[in-house]
């Protein structure tokens, strides 16, 4: 058998295994904490009860999986500090999706909605809704998802512009931080903190590095790390068995790979 | 007078008004200089010729040509407007072998800037009648509502060239191997760092970054992309400059340049 | 008149957004607010044309019969059903909208992205040769990161997550460093471009 | 099992199925795909800003400027016409126009300056030297005046190792990502469709 020309569907099949076999034997595993990880985490953890954070959820509904586990991550934590949470989409998609996670995450802690926490909505044109916000929040987000003036919300009514917020938190998939750094922080110094897919890390890396962004949470190891210093083990610990199996496996296919080809070759 | 000017500025911002009048000035210079001193040589980027390969094998074969800008981009994208200038070419070519050229696109104002282009490149070359408007459509925003658009666009029509050239996100692999599996050659180039590392895995060429804009230039000999390579280049030097000379003062714990750049 | 007119409006805003950042003129912070806000109800008006056109397309493989037409049909239903649930029912938690987004939607379009998993090991196994040394780097690269992010690695070695973590603070870095002043000087110059008028490709010009 | 789980479970099924080959039911998934996506941005979008930017704050605040801009979009449908389409060239401007100014102060700080300060770092470290050089042959290699020969060849080829490097990195992380997205999918597959409780 000629292992360098194998059918793309064998190789699919394979890969359907390596993931699901660890899945059915539900092992869970232990993670090392990382600074990326620890500098959201403390960032969160030194604002003081009451005060606002934002945090936008930034991705698509097809990353949902991968984000699912960090945006919950954070809001526990969010509202575990009884902070006054604002959130809004960048991304249409995360619109809903925001929505949902966070009256879940909020009706854990008992939070009521208008007096611990809004939920603005959707802006399309994310430079513009970026930059925006820097002079008005309220001029941009008139109207909450519930289609109420904000003014009417007494606790969040006196909100103007960055100034008032200590943090952002950005929830994303793709380069929305970066764009949160080149506007928000770039024109207004607002500090950024990120989780996002693992994807993103070395796109984003210099950002951290230069402090544009704070962070990141990144990933499902992220996710674990954060679960680990809230004491809240969940759904991202589950995940990193099938996670490492599945890499050692692409791993090993590419070593056949090459020594199938090696060996044609001196044929 | 003074005072107004005084509070008129925010001079906080004044190293980024400094950066943005010497990048204006070495702009007008070498636009300058390329128009009148004809200085526009830029170097050849590798894996350029296969642009025309690749449309010669299409009208061999006699299938079609696919072209996407990817997911992600909007019309103000240098990415984008490159692609557009690609574009161009492309569609000239095409008309030339009265080859299919297929453009689906996730944003509709990318649609309707790629139709004048390519309606503009058929009737330069004298093949107006050739233009097919249907060809160049927009399918959704959504990432991968897009990309599965364009997957499904490639199964069916089995393009003998698939073009990946803008700006690309997640959607960036699935086309590039959906390509392969349907034998299809593949050039991609993107300024999206993640997606080039698949690109230069999956695809047989592949425009790194810059490369994208700077094949632009190079093959429409057009001065005005030619004059901003070249201002690109002289901002480099001195980018490269003002890093060796903070990379040894920080050595000596003189901190002065760094910190009037911040 | 056709292309003129365009350039002019886009010299005026352009020149004045890029002005406005460096001064602390409150009328001007106004305005600049405003044309923010302009920017953001036409984007929305160019995606309702993107809506029109794909509505267009669709009605016309319909009406004409022509190949694959019945799956044209299900496009049209789907935005029509999602339309019509979202203005008549509403978009709050339990609406059909909401149901229909979260149950169809978002379970198609993360399926579509997890395929990309299957495509990962199809490509590597195809693609990822040491063919040069270019390739090798990056080869190796991949697989020192591929096992330092999983716990695995740690308990292989505790060498492996450090040499990863190295390896993403240090060179990666400044190669990206590298990419990003490149991309952004394009962006700067291709900007001057575009609003000094020398750049018409987006009027259908040269 | 519920009602939800059923009909995502089918498109869960309706799309991998894409994997074996192209078929009707793929097909019919994706085009429900485009539609639903479609359908859902309209209604977010026209709920989301054109209600609450524009007609609210016309019929309640009596702000006449909103006018300008949504006049200005109505031209965009000037782009459905065979020979009106230039009309749309008129807000396309001004959103080419705005976007170029705001965004080359913007570019210039976040990506250009504040990247070149991170890049300073005193010599006496490895890691000073390594951002250096990689920051430098990165930047050679994406420098086009000059054949890459001789001496800058060299550092051309330097930069190429580097991005390489970054590339490699980026696969690794990215393969990361995907295999969770995967992970998430079997797991719903596998736990809410067919119950097997791991």
């Amino acid at each position: 058998m000629d292992l360098s020309r194998l059918d793309r569907r064998v190789i699919f099949v394979l890969m359907g295994l390596a993931v699901i076999i660890p899945i059915l034997f539900n092992i869970t595993t232990d993670v090392e904490i990382t600074r990326d990880t620890l500098d959201i985490y403390n960032e969160i953890e030194d604002l003081e009860s009451g005060e606002f954070v934002m945090i936008s959820f930034d991705f698509e509904a097809s990353s949902y999986p991968e984000m699912y586990p960090l945006a919950l991550a954070t809001l526990n934590h969010l509202f575990k500090k009884n902070l006054k949470v604002i959130g809004l989409a960048l991304f249409s998609e995360g619109t809903a999706i925001g929505y949902t996670l966070l009256s879940e995450v909020a009706g854990r802690y008992g939070k009521q909605y208008g007096a611990d926490y809004i939920y603005l909505g959707f802006r399309p044109q994310y430079v513009s809704a970026i930059l925006g916000m820097g002079e008005s929040i309220i001029k941009v987000f008139p109207e909450d998802y519930l289609k109420r003036p904000v003014e009417e919300y007494s606790e969040f009514s006196g909100l103007s512009g960055y100034d008032d917020l200590p943090l952002v938190v950005s929830i994303a998939d793709g380069s929305m931080p970066i764009h949160w750094a080149d506007y928000a922080n770039a024109r207004y110094q607002q500090k950024v903190a990120v989780a996002c897919a693992a994807v993103m890390v070395t796109a984003f890396k210099p950002y951290f590095e230069s402090g544009q962004l704070i962070g990141p949470a990144a990933g499902i190891k992220g996710a674990a790390e954060y679960e680990k210093l809230l004491k809240q083990r969940g759904i991202a610990h589950r995940r990193l068995f099938a996670q490492s199996t599945t890499h050692v496996f692409i791993i090993v296919m590419v070593i056949v790979a090459n020594l199938a080809a090696f060996r044609g070759r001196r044929r | 007078m003074k005072g107004l000017i005084f509070t008129f500025i925010i001079w906080e911002r004044l190293p980024v008004l400094i950066g943005t009048v010497i990048c204006i000035a070495i702009f007008f210079i070498v636009t300058y200089l390329v128009k009148k001193k004809g200085i526009g040589k830029i170097r050849k980027v590798a894996g350029l010729a296969a642009v025309d390969e690749a449309i010669g094998r299409a009208t061999e074969m006699g299938k079609p040509v696919l072209f996407t800008p990817g997911w992600g981009g909007d019309i103000q994208r240098p990415t984008t407007i490159a692609a557009l200038n690609i574009l161009n070419l492309v569609a000239e070519k095409t008309a030339e072998y009265n080859c299919e050229l297929i453009f689906p696109t996730h944003d509709p104002v990318i649609m309707s800037a790629a139709e004048e282009t390519i309606q503009n490149a058929y009737i330069h070359t004298g093949h107006p009648d050739q233009f097919r408007p249907d060809n160049v459509y927009y399918t959704t925003t959504s990432q991968f509502g897009y990309a599965a658009a364009v997957d499904g666009a490639i199964t069916r029509i089995n393009p003998a060239t698939v073009m990946l050239l803008g700006t690309f996100e997640g959607e960036a692999l699935i086309l590039a191997e959906t390509a392969n599996l349907v034998g299809a050659m593949q050039i991609a180039g993107t300024d999206s760092t993640i997606q080039l590392a698949f690109f230069l895995v999956a695809c047989d060429y592949t425009l790194i970054g810059e490369e994208l804009f700077a094949a632009s230039g190079y093959l429409s000999k057009d001065e005005k992309i030619i004059s901003s390579i070249k201002a690109q280049d002289y901002m480099k030097i001195i980018i490269v400059i003002l890093l060796l000379a903070g990379a040894v003062l920080a050595t000596f714990h003189i901190d002065t340049l760094k910190e009037a750049i911040m | 008149m056709k292309t003129r007119l365009p350039i002019a409006i886009c010299f005026i805003f352009g020149i004045f957004t890029l002005i406005q950042y460096f001064t602390s003129d409150p009328t001007m912070a106004l305005i600049y607010a405003e044309i923010l806000d302009w920017m953001q109800i036409i984007f929305v008006f160019t995606l309702l044309v993107g809506v029109v056109t794909i509505f267009k397309i669709h009605s016309i493989k319909i009406a004409r019969q022509q190949n694959n037409w019945p799956y044209s049909l299900l496009t049209i239903i789907g935005i029509a059903v999602m339309a019509i649930l979202g203005f008549t029912r509403g978009t709050d938690w339990g609406s059909p909208f909401l149901w229909i987004f979260m149950n169809i939607q978002v379970p198609m379009q993360s399926t579509m992205f997890a395929l990309l998993a299957f495509y990962v090991a199809s490509a590597a196994y195809r693609g990822f040769r040491f063919r040069n040394k270019e390739a090798a780097v990056l080869l190796i690269t991949a697989i020192i990161v591929m096992l330092g992010r999983v716990p695995l690695g740690h308990q292989i070695s505790d060498f492996i997550p450090r040499v990863a973590e190295w390896i993403i603070d240090n060179p990666s870095v400044a190669a990206k460093r590298g990419i990003l002043i490149g991309i952004g000087l394009g962006s700067i110059t291709t900007a001057l471009r575009v609003i000094l008028g020398v750049e018409r490709s987006y009027v259908g010009g040269k | 099992m519920t009602v939800e789980t059923l009909v995502a479970a089918i498109f869960t099924i309706a799309i991998f199925s894409f994997l074996y080959k192209e078929n009707p039911f793929y097909r019919a998934a994706e085009h429900i795909l485009v539609g639903v996506s479609v359908g859902y941005y309209l209604v977010i979008l026209v709920e989301e800003t054109i209600l609450s930017k524009v007609a609210k704050p016309l019929i309640y605040d009596r702000n006449l400027l909103v006018i300008i801009p949504a006049v200005l979009g109505l031209l965009m449908f000037a782009r459905l016409s065979r020979n009106k389409g230039y009309i749309a060239r008129i807000p396309l401007a001004l959103l080419i126009g705005a976007g170029a100014g705001v965004s080359i102060p913007a570019m210039l700080w976040a990506r250009v300056l504040k990247q070149m300060a991170a890049s300073m770092l005193p010599l006496q470290t490895i890691s000073g030297i390594i951002i250096l050089v990689g920051v430098v042959s990165t930047l050679a290699y994406f420098y086009f005046s000059r054949e890459q020969r001789g001496w800058f060849g060299y550092m051309a080829k330097t930069g190429t190792y580097f991005l390489m490097i970054f590339f490699g990195a980026t696969f690794g992380y990215t393969v990361m990502s995907r295999v969770t997205l995967l992970i998430g999918r079997m797991e719903f597959l596998l736990y809410d469709f067919l119950g097997i409780i791991g």
